[in-house]
């Protein structure tokens, strides 16, 4: 197979997809190896960002799709109108961190490290198919464990939960820990406001 | 116009008042009242803070009591460590409570710690998904030539299952339950010390929130019991009143001699 | 608007387009006249087959759309075949069930059930020929009604819809089961110009 057949045939694949094709299928499907494909997919990539195309081939999920590109949001939004992803609500994207860092993870540790009662969120979660249940507890309450789904992936628009900042990057600075660290200090002998 | 004076507490609740934003639980209230005033980071007085906090609590009028137990137990390890060494009698507080305490506030430091960092990272993800959010995907799918190729998508499909997708689409949405199992595991539940109260109060007289909870080893207990209350409150069966901020709290049963415990609406714990 | 602009803004647009779209709605949404519209349109499907591309820009059904290049065809049965298109997700059962057991149920009513738009899941199911419209809402918005058809009934080995097995939805509370029994009492009621 000639490398011009493997783009081609890559193109109309993503073409005929509704989600993200894994380069280990594309090269069982064209019989090429794996980094072919990647190669190829780089190129085609590379390609319509030089003819600066409407559209962009782009990896996401562990796979690669279509996409329309960036810049040409306005015009799309006005195309569809409805069907538009929902703005995540705060509650929603704390308890996502808090499990594609730490999943699988149980209900109550989600709720231990937010502090509130998570149950409505998660099932939001799960309906809108950015979590699933991805096993149980071995321990004596078998909780339920969850975790992202590629879904998540695609709205975040990551390959892979490697591909996540490291945590490590939003744990608060020493002047945030020093504030709170003075702010929850046992408060000495005088009352607050007898100076005036 | 805002004199020096003027700059300390009083400033603080007022500003505060202002705002009516939505606290996502009693960690995103804490770490606002805390953090808010990057300016004043050297500054932040604990005194202000447990105001602002319990400022907050009343404000939010209709929390109920399920949200709230999670706030209260926050403002009590709160007022703990700010009342710590204002209440008479405490000058000879055991080496034990002492470190308890300390151990209480590194706790609440730690879990404010890991919230903070969840909540960084939240905003990360909230801004890979703006801009994601401006590519759509193409999901057109198979044009019509193909279509007869695809193998039964409803191989292996039962009726069963389609029962148990319908079921599960259609459970009714989860009623936010009260979560208690991250903090002490609560040996009272509230309508247990409701029904307590309903008979010890008539039979008491005037009493406090201190006499009631005298035998209590937990500060949980001390909260249940202080929930109960609140709850007989709001049946209009006790009446309660502090004189000062964090003074006494006066309980006094106004309720008849006899009152029918099933009238109360108990709240489930 | 530039000519590169209109270019780019039709290549999003097509493709995120799950059906051909009229050169007339390409003129509204770009503010272009519709002419423009034909012109960079040929000009771009001469453009794909110019560079050999995998993919086609093709006039059907009066409206313009993006698809596998005919060559192509072979690499795209393969995907077929191999079942790469042929997932019943969690989220598809989920929707062919509720129109199952709610049938005549309008696409607003799934997505209400399911809190999600369900536009595309919808549209897969027809397309396999598990789920069709049955009719229109007789309220103000006429919305199109969804029911499942004979095929669905075979595929699931199911005589007639009867034969589902019964949905226990909810559990009446107190109040629900008299409020049903005094529906249910049999009391001679005369239905206003009700002659049967």
């Amino acid at each position: 197979m000639t490398t011009l057949e493997t783009r081609r045939a890559i193109e109309a694949i993503l073409m005929v997809a509704d989600h993200p094709v894994e380069p280990a299928v594309l090269a069982q499907l064209l019989e090429v190896p794996r980094a072919d494909i990647e190669a190829a997919c780089d190129a085609l990539a590379a390609e319509y960002a030089d003819h600066q195309r409407g559209f962009a081939l782009v990896r996401v999920a562990g796979g690669y799709r279509f996409q329309s590109h960036p810049d040409l949001a306005p015009y799309i939004e006005r195309f569809v109108l409805e069907g538009q992803t929902s703005r995540l609500s705060a509650a929603a994207l704390e308890t996502l961190a808090i499990v594609a860092y730490k999943q699988p993870i149980s209900r109550m540790q989600v709720a231990a490290i937010r502090g509130v009662n998570v149950d409505g969120v998660l099932r939001t979660l799960q309906q809108r198919g950015y979590v699933m249940e991805v096993g149980r507890d071995p321990g004596p309450g078998t909780a339920v464990l969850f975790g992202t789904t590629p879904l998540f992936l695609e709205r975040v628009g990551l390959d892979s939960l490697d591909d996540l900042p490291p945590l490590a990057q939003f744990v608060p600075g020493a002047d945030v820990v020093e504030a709170l660290e003075e702010g929850l200090r046992p408060e000495p002998v005088v009352e607050p406001g007898g100076g005036g | 116009m805002r004199s020096a004076a003027g700059r300390g507490l009083y400033a603080r609740s007022v500003a505060y008042k202002v705002q009516t934003p939505v606290y996502e639980g009693p960690f995103d209230l804490l770490l606002h009242l805390i953090l808010r005033d990057e300016v004043d980071l050297y500054d932040v007085s604990l005194g202000a803070i447990v105001d602002a906090y319990l400022a907050e609590l009343d404000r939010m009028r209709e929390l109920d009591l399920e949200v709230a137990t999670e706030f209260l137990l926050i403002a009590a390890t709160l007022v703990e460590l700010k009342s710590r060494r204002l209440l008479p009698g405490d000058g000879d507080i055991g080496l034990d409570d002492e470190l308890a305490l300390w151990e209480e506030r590194d706790l609440l430091l730690a879990r404010l710690l890991e919230c903070k960092t969840f909540k960084d990272a939240a905003r990360q993800l909230e801004a890979f998904a703006v801009e994601a959010g401006r590519s759509y995907p193409r999901t057109a799918g198979l044009e019509e030539r193909f279509v007869g190729l695809v193998p039964d998508l409803l191989e292996g499909v039962t009726p069963d299952d389609l029962l148990a997708a319908a079921a599960h689409a259609l459970a009714p949405r989860p009623r936010p339950a009260i979560d208690l199992y991250h903090v002490t595991p609560a040996k009272i539940t509230v309508s247990e010390t409701v029904a307590s109260l309903v008979e010890e109060l008539p039979l008491a007289g005037r009493t406090t929130l201190r006499a009631l909870t005298s035998s209590a080893v937990e500060r949980m207990e001390v909260v249940v019991y202080f929930l109960a209350l609140l709850e007989l409150y709001k049946q209009g069966l006790v009446a309660l009143t502090q004189l000062t901020t964090f003074g006494t709290l006066t309980v006094e049963w106004t309720g008849g001699a006899d009152t029918d415990l099933t009238v109360i609406d108990l709240y489930e714990g």
